[in-house]
Order: C-alpha cells, then structure tokens, then sequence
C-alpha cells in the first residue's frame, strides 16, 4: 500500500494545487506537504527493503501476461529516495525563485512538477518494464509544459525538439525492443538474471540491446542528446531537479534495469553488441566533455556535463561488473547532487545579478560567497575529488573498468575527469579572483547581495548532503551493493 | 431470328453510347440517354425480362430523361471541351474493360442451359412457386417474397433518394396564378391530358395488382401513376398539381408505403413467424404469401410514386440562377 | 470460334460499361458524369439479364405447357438494381442543380479553380 | 419473440423509425425520434453481442425462407462487434447532434436530417448481419445514399462538391461490387454467402472468379478509401457537418473494412485469396503507401478536420496493414484498431465539432489560446491526440501494440518500424494544435469564446473514458476480437 500511496500522493496532489490556484501561500504549502510526505513514505520502505522484502502490488492488466504494477528492489529504493528527497529541497528553492522571478502560470508549474515526481515514483518502484515504459513516457508528457513554461517562440522551439527526441526515441526504438521482447518471451516482468537468456541468440539479443540503449532516449547516449541542452530553456528548478536528476535518471535507471533484470549481464557478456556499445557510450563520455568546455552560457555547460556524466552510468552498465554496478547506482546519487547543486547556484546567480553567462560572472564569488561555496563544492565533487561524493562512486566506477579489464574505459574515465576540472575550475576561478571591476559594462555590480534566503536553504543542503555522502555512503552503498548481489 | 434482334439492338447501344460520349450538347445528350434507355428496354423484351423491360422503359426512358431534361434547363446545356488529355482515363477504362474481356473466357455461353445459373437456386424458385406461393409471375414472388427483404431494401433506397432531395432542394409551393405555360397552344395538351390522365392512373391500378399474373408489380405502377401527375403539372402547371396532391400529403404518403412493407413484416413477427413470413398472415400459407404480397405491393407503390413526385416537384421549383 | 460466338454478347456489354465508365471518369461536366454513371450501370444490367437468358426459354411467367423459362433471380436483381440507379441519378441530379446555385458553373475544372480561390 | 428476432429487429427498428421521423414536424421531436432509436439500438446490440458470445453464431432467416433460397441474417462474433461500434457510435453522436445540428444546419433540413441518419444507421447495420451477397449491396446503397445527403447538408459550399465527389466515386465502387456480385453468381449460381464460400473451391480457378475478386476488391476499397482511391474522403470529412465527419469517420469506414473481411476469408477463402490471388501483399503496399504518404500529408494541413480526415486514411491503412499479414494475430489485430480508431476518431472529431461550434472555425492559426476557453473540450482532444499516437493507457496503444507484435511475429520488422514511425508523424500533426490551442498567446477576441454545451462535452468524454479504459484494462475486447478473428481465419492453416 505504502508503494501505491508513494506513486498516488504526487499524481494526486496537483487537483489540490490547482483548487488553491487564487491563494499562493496554501498552494505552495501543499507542494511543501507533498514532497514532505512523499519523502517520509519513501523513507519508511527503506528500511524493509534493507532486509531483503520486497513490497509489491498489481493494479490492472491492460493486456493479458502484461500488468500495471510495483515492486520496490533496491535500485528503485535508491532512486525513489534521491529524487523524493531532492523534490523538497528544489520545491523550497522553486517557492523563492518563482516569486522573485515573478514568473506566470506558477500554478501550473507546480501541478506538473508533482505530475513529474509522480511519475518518477512510478519508474523507480515499477514492477515490470511495461509499468516503467508508462511512466517514462507520463514523466516526458508531464515536463514538456514545465520545459516550455516561458511560452515564447524559443521555448515552443525546444519544446518540440525535447517531444520529438524524448517520444521519437522512445517510441519507435524502445517501444519496439518491448513487443519484441514481449513476442518473444511472454513477459516484460523484471527477473534477476533476466528473462531472455536462453530464448534469445546473441545476435537478436544484441540489435535489442541497440533498441533499448538509443530507445531510452533520456540516458541522453549520442546520437540521441541534444534534447537536453534544449530542455535548457525551462526555469532553472525544472532543469535542477528534472534535467539533472528525476528526467535524465530515469533514463539511466531504466538501463542499469534493463541490462540487470531483462537481460541479466552474465547473458549480455556473451553479446558482442555491448562492446561496441559501450564505446559508444565511452565517446558520448569524452565528445560531450569537450562540447561543454566550449559553453559560456553557464547552464548549458552543466546540461553538456550532465550528458558526458549520464554515460558513465550506462558505461558502468555495460561494464557488465559488480563494482561496475555499484558505481554506476552510486553515480546517480553522487551526481545527482552534485549537479543539483550547480543548477540551483546557477539559478541563484540568474535570479540575483540576470546573468547567465560564464564571462560575464567575473569576481561574483565576492558578493555571493555562500553561492559561490556551494558551487566550488559541487565541482569538487564532479571531478570526483575528496572530501565529496563524486570520489565514492568514480572509485567504485573504476575498479569496475578494472575489473572488466577494459583499459579503454579506464582511460575515458581518467581523460574526463581531467575534462571535468577543465571546464568546472575556471567558473570557480572566474567567480572568486577574477577582479569584477575590470569589465565597464557591469559597474552596477555591487548592488546585488547574496540570493533569496529559501535559495540559500535549498543550496546549502545539497552542498552539505554532497559532503556528508562522503563521510557517511552507508545508505546508498548498501543499497548499491544488495544490487550488486542480486545481480551478479 | 432472335439472335439476329439481339445482335441489332446491341449495336444500336454501342453507336448511341459512343454518341454520348461525343456530343457536347447536354439536351441532346440527354436524349440519347432516353434512347439508350429505350433500346435497353427492348433488349430486355428479348431477353425474356419483360418486368424489368417495363421497369426500365418506366424509369429509364421515363423518370429518369425527365430528370435529366430539368437538371439541364436548371444548368447549362453546352459541356465545355474536356482541358486535359484523357490518359490516365483511358488507361483506366481500358485496364478495366480488359480485364472483364479475360473474366469472360472462363464464362457459361450465352443462353446455355447447362450454365450454373440456371441450376441451382433458381430452379428451385421455377419449380417450388406455383405451390409455396401460388403466383404465376415468378419474378413477383421471388421479388416479394422469396426476396422480399431486398424489395423492402429497395423501397428504402427510392425513400432516401426522395428524403435527400427534398433535404437538398426543399420546394417552394407555387402561389395559384402561377399556373405554368399559359400559352394558347397548350390547349391541346391540356384537352389530350384530361383524357389520359384517367386512363394513365387507370394503367397503374392494372399494373399495380396485375403484378401477380402478368409483369409488373407496385414500383412500376408508382411509376406510371406518378407520370400520369406529371402530366397533369406539364399541361395545367405545378401550383395545380400541387392543390391536387400537397406536399404534406406526398411526405405521408411516402413514409406511409415504407410502414405498410415494415409492418407486414412486424405483423408475421407478432403473428409467431420471422420476419416477412407471410404464410403465418392467413391461415391457409398461399393465402397468407397473396395477402403479404399485395399489401407490400401497395407499399411499394405509394412510396414510389410520392418519392417520384416529390423528387419532380423538387426540381421543378428550382428557379435557373439567374433568368426564369 | 465457339468460344467466340458463346461470349460475343458479353463483350459489347462490356465495350458498353467502359463506354459508361469512360464518360465518368473523363468528362469535367458534372451532368454528363451523371449520364455516364448511368450508361454504366444500365450495360451492368444487360449482362446481368443477359446471364438469365436461357436458349428457347420464355419469360418466367408459369403457363401450362411450357418448361423451359429464363432465369428470374437475376430479374429480381435488376429491377432492385434499377432502382437504385434512378436513386443514384436523382441525387445526383439535384447536388448538380444545387452546385449549379452556389459556383454558377457545373464544370468540374472550373469550380476547381473557384474551390482554391476560396 | 424479441430475442428470436433479435437480429433482423437490429435492423428493421431504424429503418421503420426513419419514415416516422420524417412524419415528425418539430426538429425536437425529429431529434428525440434519433435519439430514441439509436440507444434502442445500443441496447439490442448489447444482447446481440451477448448471445452471440455466449451462443455462438446466430442465423436468422428472413421470412422463413431456407437458405440459399431465401436471404439469410448471420451474426458471428466479428460481425457483433461490428454492430456494437455502430450502435455505440450512433448512441453517442445523437445526443451530441442537438446542438451542433441546431447551429450548422438550416431549420427546414434538421428533420430531414435525422431521417437520413437513422437510414445511414440502417444501411451499415444491414451491411454487417447480412448473409447475402446481393442483400449487402442493397443496404450499401441506403447507407452510401444517404451519407451522400448528410454530407451534402455541411454549411460551406464545398459540401456540396463534395457529396457531389463521394457520389460518382461511391457509385463507381457500388457498380463494381455489383458486377463482382453477377459474376460470382454466374458461376455459382447462387447469392448467400455461406453458400458462395461451399460452392468456390470447385470453381475458383476459373478466370471469371479471379475478376469477380478483383473487382470485389477494387469496389470495396473505393468504399473504404484505401490508398489510392481515398481521394472523396478528405473533402467529404472537411466539409460535411460535424456530427456527421464523427459519425462517419468512425462507422462508414469500418463497415468497409468488415465487408473486405467478410469476403477476403468468408467467402473466398483464405487460401484463395491470399495464396492464389496474393492479396496479401497487394494490401500491405497500399496499406504502407496510405500510413505514410497520409501522415505526411496530415502534418502539412491547417484545417484541423481535413488534418484529422487525412489521419484516417493513415489508420485505416493500419488496419488493412493487419490484415494483410493474414495471420490471426494480424486480423486480430487489425479488429483491434479498428474498434479503438472508431473511439479515438469520433472522440477527436466530437471535440473539433465543439470547436467550430464555439469558434466558427477549425483552422488552426484561429485556435490561438483556446484551451483556456475550452478546457474540457481542449483536454477531450489532447486525450484523444494521444490515444491516437499510441500512448500507453490508451485504447490507440493496445492496437499499436498488437499490430508490431504481429508484424514481428510474421517476420516482417520494417513493418513494425513503419507503424512506429508513423506514430511519431501522429504526434507531429496532433501536436500542432496542442501547441496552438495551449502554448500560443491568445487571439484578441479570444476570450468571447465560450466552453461547448455539457450534451456534447459528455459523448466525447465518454468516449475519452472508454479510451482510458482499454488502455488499462484491455482483456474483454482482445478476446472479442480474437474470437472474431478466429471466426473469420477459421479455414487459415
């Protein structure tokens, strides 16, 4: 029931925002409520699915052998809890950036927000992969209102390419790998050891592996990226908590599911798709790396990072190792704050000075130090350096490459993390010594202080949560590790 | 001898069909139309279908020119020369043509007895109506009762076409002065159309209830009473016509024929039979397939002749854009 | 040449049909589509009837002494089909007269013409 | 005596109620007459459906005539279903009518109206339980007759062509069906379709049936409009009136397509028809042809009706792409999408009905901003759009994804691609509007327009509803329609 209750509270939650649309406060206390909530049943499975139980419920059968239903593992558990957790954070941070912004159809941004984490809930617990292809693609319907919020040409612009390269994927790629899989086997049901070994040749099962890799089109694996610097144009929140963490995880949720529980990777190690697969993804890891360097536009080189970050995930999949696994759980947590952190400083330095450009925030760090702290830690943690979380899950990703004896991997990943600290270290270098007086253009810049104080609180807390995941991993890594058992 | 007719009267056909092709004025096109019709008619007569050579002279030759005839006074009478090459048609036409021509081969011969045609359900309705119906004219009783719920089909058809016209055209009553051409030289007419036009509705009383014995049958008796009013609306013109017989009269008469078919059928349903069942009408089966024959027949009748009055009065109301 | 002569009769049924067809499909005037509607389904009534003839048969009209008779099923058919025809052409008729009203013009090329200025 | 008549009442009500509801003066009455008769209707199709699943094929013969003597009614489990769409087409579009017909149609012609609907009514439920070769052609003609009126009847004068078009078209396809009719007859010698289908095997290496199918074929597809001979459709559906587009769009159609069915595996025969007469592959490049060149031209379309009527020629190309897989899977399939595309359809084109009932047009750049105005219907159409693109929990899902499961299973993957990518092209046109009517600043004199009325808000949510219901919990009507497919492929190997 707690299951059901975690995917209905968000979905439902919007009929009450909407009924409150006249009085701001009470609606933006039960967005508040909502995520709360949301969060303490999430948190309240946690600790069952720590033993080994495993809550599930079944609500319908569209068509026979195929039903609508959940059950939590802990990959899901993980999932569910980083992104319910992250959605307070982020709807305490929406409330300040929306009013100081003074943004239009607030009511509606929030009732799709929580239509959006609704879905997530949904992909995370999904039982089979039917039930996670309907939320996958409810999460795509629900943000593209979110994404083109603005309503101006530019935004109905990236809207469509967003709809396009999110439905376009999934749809004719992912969709068929799933009546494929389905016709073959009888079942979409999420199996430990997976459920096409020994019905499938290596060969089918390879061009399915192609359909389900590109088809899950918001892993964001080139050729199909370029949706996500598009989906740019959404407010910054959105592009936090959905571009950074709920849409684009999702994607790399649902392959490290596809690859452990349809395929099983014992089987796919016997598939020689998954090599050059796995190039691929390696390439999409370096290539975007190198676009992101050439961004000034502040946001969109997170959203090329989030790219080259997003196939790590898909290469510690394909790794097809334990500790590959456990990196590649891990990464999404690790990651996930990490990037929420710069989207929410970006933000903050939007809605504070309305710049957005890298050039044009020369010596900001001085008037908005805390910002700029958050910042540094949030890179600090994307190059994977000590004391942040990125280091766990790039460590445990490298023993994987190891593991695998793939030394191209290992090498991908040492070339991007020199990368990373490429493209992240001079904003920080920029923001801090760079002297704000020598551009002429900005000479008002004094006059603008820190950001709004519920920005302060969101950005203070996954900065903190970025450290403290260095000290105390338990959660994620036992949940990261039971995967990894059950997996191997 | 017969062959001979035949092979004449075909080629009559193929010569005023290629006349239709050719000519560009729509009135003498229509015509030939009536001709084509005619000469079907005839071939029909030969063919030994002397119902359907009554039926078709009735509306082909009839009903049908005189459509034609309005619609043309009502439009234009010149057909501008086709802009386009007719390629695509040709091609068209003649892949159809050729492969109806390949259809043939494999075809029974004319006129042979030992064809399918002859065998099998037909025989049956040869050899069983005398007794299960008690009708000489077999085409009566295949059509009324045998078939009879494609008779009812038809009727609904003639009633659609009569319903979509008056949708399409409505009518507006003439007032009484208008009294149509009320030229001196109609004087004639008017005399010659006083005296037949008892004697046409006459004709269609015989045909009506003849129908069992001798061709014809309601649809063509509404026919001819309907030509017989539209005689009447030629020679005295249509707001004269219409005092006789007023729209709202023709409206019920026109649904009241489909009801009377429905109902007998609905009656032999109450009565214990399925639908159409005539024999469950009378207590003895012949009498009941009579009874049930007739009160379709008269049916069939009324609606046909309303729908055909109807359908007139609705072109004839139509006012030429522009002149008349 | 039996094969010729069994069939003859058919196949000026169908140079009659394509006749019908041809003036449909070829013609810009809409009255004269209608014609054609009608010469084609009228020759689709020769070779139904023609179907029914049978040699030294008589009209399905039972009478004491003879035997052989034509075939009335396909009577029955046609005069339904007749039917059907003069409801095709009535209709049509009157959606000419009609179209006549609204474009001033009853060819086809021509209100083309009008329906893209629109 | 209702339920042992119950097939030809299924018929016969509609067709008497037509001449009664011209007797009736006031257009009210005329409506209340519609209205009335069609959820009969709906009730009799229900029990029809009932019997027929839980007693197998009914055979009703009419005035007690033994077949192939007589003319024989035959309802299996594809033709129930068949006469369940109609009647639950037919029993939403009534109620909806008032309005709309109120506003679109001079006072003088409403009566008449109603008439030609319930004969339309009449003529494609006639088509479905008929056993009769010759018996179908003549409710053919009463439905095709009066949908030509109905169209004709629209405001523009573009109906009028338009009717004018599906006329001569509709009477080319009519005459050919009828010579199939005479030349199957010439060689079988008899008219029931049953019969025919005992009576072909022996004969059908004749030349004559070889042209009797062909032309059966040809006649059928006009009435269809399969690709290429659609040409009548996207006029017809622009510019008659709205309930009619909805009406037909989700009827006239399928009945076609039942009708092919019926002669493809009936009477035919499976082997006959797709082994030697290799219809199969004929169907699957025109059904190809109509999914892509119909999508594409749909994208380019700025009426949302004429947008909507090229989209189903696209989907009645899937329809017929299922079955030209001739497998029971593909057919299944194929009744799938053709129970779910008569909801999607008649759903979207209710909701643009409103739409021009409110706004006077359904153009797309004069539909700037309207969901705020029309919320619900706005929201009736956005559900639909995506049933229509095969969204999961949609009815337009479930066919989706049988008919590539059934590609794939008779090995044909391109096939499977197509269908998917052509979904996409849905999305592309559906999307057009969504953006327009949500994502664009509003017109100026917007805001004047006014939600549509509730009797025709309520129809089109329910079909919406029953979208989202087979979406979710699609078990009944898989199994309808496999048992229908099952009925009709029975004599497949």
């Amino acid at each position: 029931m707690t299951v059901l209750a975690c995917v209905a509270l968000p979905l439902l939650a919007p009929s009450l925002i909407t009924a409150l649309h006249r009085w701001p406060n009470p609606r933006e206390a039960v967005t508040l409520l909502t995520a709360g909530g949301l969060f303490l049943l999430v948190y309240s499975l946690h600790d069952n699915v720590l033993q080994g139980a495993r809550p599930a419920i079944d609500l319908a059968e569209p068509l026979p052998g195929l039903t609508i239903g959940f059950e939590v593992e802990p990959l899901g558990m993980l999932f569910a809890l980083l992104a319910s957790f992250l959605w307070m954070v982020t709807s305490v941070y929406s409330i300040g950036y929306l009013r100081s912004h003074h943004e239009w159809r607030q009511t509606s941004y929030y009732s799709y927000f929580a239509v959006a984490l609704g879905s997530t809930m949904g992909i995370a617990f999904a039982g089979n992969l039917f039930t996670l292809f309907i939320f996958y693609e409810l999460l795509t319907l629900s943000t593209y209102p979110l994404v083109t919020h603005a309503g101006d040409d530019a935004a109905r612009e990236s809207g469509r390419m967003y709809l396009g390269y999110l439905l376009g994927t999934s749809v004719i790629l992912l969709l068929l790998a799933l009546v494929w899989t389905w016709s073959l086997t009888g079942t979409l049901d999420f199996r430990t050891g997976g459920i096409l070994e020994g019905v499938v040749p290596p060969g089918i099962a390879g061009i399915l592996l192609v359909l389900f890799i590109f088809g899950i089109g918001k892993a964001a694996v080139m050729p199909f990226h370029l949706w996500l610097p598009a989906a740019m144009v959404a407010p910054t929140p959105v592009s936090a908590l959905l571009h950074a963490v709920a849409v684009v995880k999702a994607g790399v949720f649902t392959v490290l599911k596809v690859v452990i529980y349809i395929f099983g990777i014992d089987f796919l190690a016997a598939v020689p798709a998954t090599q050059w697969l796995m190039y691929i993804a390696a390439a999409t890891i370096l290539l975007a790396a190198l676009v992101a360097l050439r961004q000034d536009n502040l946001k969109l080189r997170l959203a090329w990072s989030t790219i080259s970050q997003l196939s790590y995930i898909v290469l510690c999949a394909l790794l097809l190792t334990s500790s590959g696994i456990v990196g590649g759980a891990l990464h999404i947590v690790m990651h996930a704050f990490a990037k929420i952190t710069l989207f929410l400083c970006a933000g903050a330095i939007l809605v504070t000075t309305h710049k957005s450009r890298i050039s044009e925030m020369r010596g900001i760090g001085r008037s908005m130090p805390w910002t700029m702290a958050a910042f540094t830690v949030g890179a600090l943690s994307m190059i994977g350096i000590p004391p942040t979380g990125g280091f766990i899950s790039k460590w445990y990703i490298l023993l994987g490459a190891i593991d695998a004896r793939q030394l191209i991997a290992v090498g991908v990943i040492i070339v991007s993390t020199l990368l990373n600290a490429a493209y992240f270290l001079p904003v920080v270098y920029t923001a801090f010594f760079h002297s704000p007086e020598s551009n002429p253009e900005y000479t008002h810049q004094e006059t603008h202080g820190e950001a709004p104080l519920t920005i302060l609180l969101a950005i203070t807390v996954t900065a903190l949560g970025t450290v403290v995941l260095f000290f105390f991993p338990d959660l994620p890594l036992e949940l990261a590790l039971q995967l990894a058992g059950e997996s191997g | 001898m017969e062959y001979l007719i035949d092979i004449v009267l075909l080629g009559l056909l193929m010569i005023t069909g290629f006349a239709i092709v050719r000519m560009r004025s729509l009135l003498a096109v229509a015509m030939l139309t009536s001709i084509y019709s005619l000469l079907s008619a005839s071939l029909f007569v030969v063919l030994d279908a002397v119902d359907v050579a009554l039926t078709e002279a009735a509306i082909g030759a009839g009903i049908s020119t005189i459509l034609l005839l309005a619609a043309v006074a009502l439009t234009t009478d010149e057909e501008q020369a086709p802009r386009h090459t007719p390629l695509l048609p040709l091609i068209v036409v003649i892949t159809t043509g050729a492969a109806l021509i390949y259809g043939t081969v494999d075809m029974p011969h004319y006129g042979d007895p030992a064809s399918p045609v002859h065998r099998h359900v037909a025989a049956t309705y040869l050899h069983d109506t005398p007794g299960e119906i008690g009708v000489p004219n077999v085409v009566t009783s295949v059509l009324a009762s045998y078939r009879g719920y494609d008779t009812l089909g038809e009727v609904t058809v003639i009633f659609t076409a009569g319903a979509g016209v008056l949708a399409l055209l409505g009518y507006r009553t003439r007032r009484r002065n208008s009294r149509g051409p009320g030229n001196r030289k109609l004087v004639v007419l008017r005399v010659i159309a006083k005296l037949f036009f008892p004697l046409i509705l006459l004709f269609a009383l015989y045909i009506q209830f003849h129908g069992d014995y001798g061709p014809g049958g309601g649809f063509q008796a509404g026919v001819i009473f309907a030509t017989g009013f539209i005689l009447y609306a030629l020679a005295f013109g249509l707001g004269n016509a219409q005092r006789v017989i007023p729209h709202r009269m023709l409206h019920i008469m026109m649904a009241v024929g489909v009801l009377i078919y429905a109902s007998v059928g609905i009656e032999s349903m109450l009565l214990g039979g399925k639908f159409l069942e005539y024999r469950v009408l009378a207590e003895d089966p012949v009498t009941g397939q009579h009874l049930g024959i007739m009160l379709i027949e008269l049916g069939v009748g009324i609606t046909v002749a309303a729908v055909m009055l109807i359908i007139y009065y609705g072109f004839v109301s139509q006012q030429r854009s522009g002149d008349m | 040449m039996s094969e010729l002569l069994g069939h003859y009769n058919y196949w000026i049924v169908i140079v009659l049909m394509m006749t019908g067809f041809y003036t449909v499909i070829a013609r810009p005037n809409l009255i004269k589509k209608i014609i054609g509607l009608f010469i084609f389904q009228t020759s689709v009534f020769i070779l139904f009837i023609s179907m029914a003839k049978i040699e030294g048969g008589t009209a399905p009209i039972i009478e004491a002494g003879i035997s052989v008779y034509s075939n009335p099923l396909p009577h029955v058919l046609i005069l339904t089909a007749i039917v059907v025809s003069l409801a095709t052409t009535a209709l049509g008729l009157a959606l000419v007269v009609r179209i006549r009203q609204a474009y001033g013009t009853i060819d086809e090329d021509d209100i083309q013409v009008q329906d893209e200025e629109d | 005596m209702l339920l042992s008549n119950l097939p030809a009442l299924q018929v016969i009500i509609p067709l008497v109620s037509a001449p009664l509801c011209m007797l009736l003066r006031n257009p009210r009455h005329a409506w209340a007459c519609a209205l009335f008769t069609s959820w009969l209707v709906l009730g009799m199709a229900v029990m029809l459906a009932q019997r027929v699943y839980t007693a197998g094929t009914l055979s009703y013969a009419i005035g007690a005539w033994a077949t192939p003597w007589g003319i024989e009614y035959r309802v299996d489990m594809a033709g129930a279903l068949m006469v369940l769409v109609i009647a639950i087409i037919g029993a939403l579009v009534m109620p909806y009518a008032w309005h709309s017909i109120q506003e679109e149609l001079h006072k003088k012609q409403t009566g008449l109206f109603y008439t030609c609907y319930l004969l339309c009514l009449t003529g494609l439920l006639g088509i479905v339980v008929t056993g009769d070769a010759f018996n179908l052609f003549v409710f053919l003609e009463i439905s095709s007759l009066s949908s030509y009126v109905l169209i004709s009847l629209g405001s523009k004068r573009r109906a009028l062509t338009a009717a004018y078009q599906y006329l001569v078209m509709g009477t080319i396809g009519a005459t050919f069906i009828l010579i199939s009719i005479g030349l199957l007859y010439m060689i079988t010698g008899t008219l029931n379709m049953a019969d025919l289908a005992q009576r072909l095997p022996d004969v059908a290496d004749t030349r004559t049936i070889r042209v009797a199918f062909a032309f059966m074929t040809v006649g059928v597809s006009i009435k269809l409009a399969l690709f290429p001979l659609h040409i009548w459709l996207p006029n017809a559906y622009t510019f008659a009136p709205s309930v009619v587009t909805a009406f037909m769009a989700a009827t006239a159609t399928k009945v076609g397509v039942y009708v092919l069915l019926r002669f493809f595996f009936t009477v035919f025969g499976f082997h006959f028809s797709f082994v030697a007469m290799h219809v199969g592959e004929i169907l699957m490049l025109l059904a190809v042809a109509a999914i892509l060149v119909a999508s594409l031209v749909a994208v380019f379309q700025d009426n949302v009706k004429r947008m909507l009527a090229y989209s189903s020629v696209a989907q009645i190309g899937y329809i017929i792409l299922g079955i030209s897989l001739a497998s029971a899977a593909g057919v299944s399939a194929g009744m799938l999408h053709l129970f779910n595309h008569a909801l999607i359809k008649c759903a979207l084109f209710l909701a643009i009905g409103s739409i021009y009932l409110r706004l006077g047009s359904v153009e797309i750049h004069n539909m700037h901003g309207l969901a705020r105005q029309m919320p619900w219907t706005m929201a009736a159409f956005v559900a639909g759009g995506l049933s229509l693109i095969g969204i999961p929990l949609t009815a337009g899902f479930i066919s989706k994804w049988y008919l590539v499961s059934a590609a794939l299973t008779a090995g044909y993957w391109p096939l499977a691609v197509l269908v998917l990518v052509s979904s996409l092209l849905a999305l592309i046109y559906i999307w057009r509007v969504v953006e327009a009517a949500y994502f664009h600043v509003p017109a100026a004199d917007m805001h004047r327009v006014r939600e549509a009325p509730a009797s025709m808000l309520i129809p089109a949510w329910l079909l919406i509803g029953a979208n989202i219901y087979i979406g979710i919990d699609a078990g009944l009507i898989i199994n309808i329609a496999q048992q229908g497919a099952a009925v009709l492929v029975g004599q497949m190997p």
